[in-house]
């Protein structure tokens, strides 16, 4: 069977629930599913709201070529990414990631996967908007968000 | 009568790139010497301080043809988008 | 702000959709929430069902103990682990753990440090049944698990 | 007239331990002489048939004292409740 590849860049809000439960319900052999969230954080209360900028066409490409990296690597029933775009306010979701194995190691490590590379590839970008109502700075790229990327020794 | 050769190629930028530049996209005619992406960069600087600002440090913004990451000795040679952008920082 | 630490052993099924939505309302500063569940597998339609036995009361203290030393190592609003015992069906969820954290790496790390744990050392102990109405076997501990486990450096 | 000390200790059993022994748990007046969870083990095999069978591989059978994982050395004196069960498979 092949595995189910959702990928689905938006700016409405994602269901997580209805994701994880979709993944979960792949057939009676899907042991373990595993999920994470990115929400958009307040940073001690400096933040009104995040606005994420993307490439429209080449975030597609991109979190579908990881995807398709993952499911070469493990072996998963299905993964599920979506990713949002415009303003996001503290505790919205802005990333979601499910994936769906027999085990739970591979579907740990798929997911753990995806979201390195997502962070280091995904043609995103954040600008903070301040409390005080001003535009804040463009979110400074990690290098610790490199570093894990490379642990997985994918070709960039 | 002589002749430049020029491809026209179209420039989209992001983030703060597109915030500097003041523009999201447009298309430029390139001079055929033009040949790789960091060239491409090094030549747009030259058009104005706006473009001398977005790629005061070169070494911070990536580039992508076609909607793939490139490095920066990538040829642009047949190209028909090229974006421009600071380091990414979705999830 | 202490963190919100959840440990339930139950017989009955568990709300994951729930337990994580809980955890991702902890603050406008929970970025990231991860979460893993492992499900009952047919294994190929092989069974018709598990039965998991557990030791009460230490269950709770083992895993309670697993979720102690999950948040002195990292910096977490939240952990829920519920583990049921009891008959499972091929596709019943048996096992639940949701981490709530700031940053990504530390949900992520912290759920599967508890998941390695959990496997290694909490009391339960699972008993095939088969589809043809027979007895299986008791499944054998994996020694996989224990070398998971011991990534983590924690003593025994 | 002599006196053989014993202590009475609550033993619990788990799994396939529990099902050839054929007992979920008793309570058992143990002598003296039997100081760790490996000698308990030892004694026990003595009891007859089904613990015999139960502890066939002493190496495989886990211990753990009032609700605590302990190493086959660990002193039983004090304990209140002592259990034996196979390594664990949950998760």
């Amino acid at each position: 069977m092949l595995p189910l590849l959702t990928v689905r860049i938006q700016s409405e809000p994602f269901d997580a629930a209805a994701e994880i439960e979709a993944l979960s319900r792949l057939g009676e052999d899907v042991g373990a599913v595993t999920s994470f969230t990115g929400f958009c954080r307040s940073e001690g209360g400096r933040l009104a709201a995040l606005e994420l900028e993307h490439y429209p066409g080449m975030a597609e490409e991109e979190i579908g070529s990881v995807v398709a990296e993952a499911v070469s690597r493990w072996p998963l029933y299905g993964v599920t990414v979506i990713h949002r775009h415009g303003v996001m306010r503290p505790s919205d979701g802005i990333v979601l990631v499910v994936t769906a194995s027999s085990h739970r190691t591979a579907s740990f490590e798929a997911a753990n996967f995806v979201m390195d590379y997502l962070k280091t590839r995904a043609p995103f970008w954040k600008k903070e908007h301040r409390v005080d109502g001003s535009l804040g700075d463009w979110v400074d790229a990690k290098i610790e968000d490199d570093r894990l990327a490379t642990r997985w020794k994918l070709d960039a | 009568m002589w002749l430049i050769s020029m491809s026209e190629i179209k420039l989209v930028y992001f983030a703060w790139v597109r915030e500097r530049i003041g523009l999201a996209e447009e298309r430029v005619s390139v001079p055929d010497e033009v040949k790789t992406v960091a060239e491409l960069a090094g030549w747009l600087q030259t058009r104005g301080e706006e473009y001398a600002h977005a790629f005061e440090n070169p070494a911070v913004v990536r580039g992508a043809i076609d909607r793939k990451h490139v490095k920066p000795g990538a040829l642009i040679a047949g190209a028909s988008e090229i974006a421009f952008f600071p380091p990414m920082t979705g999830g």
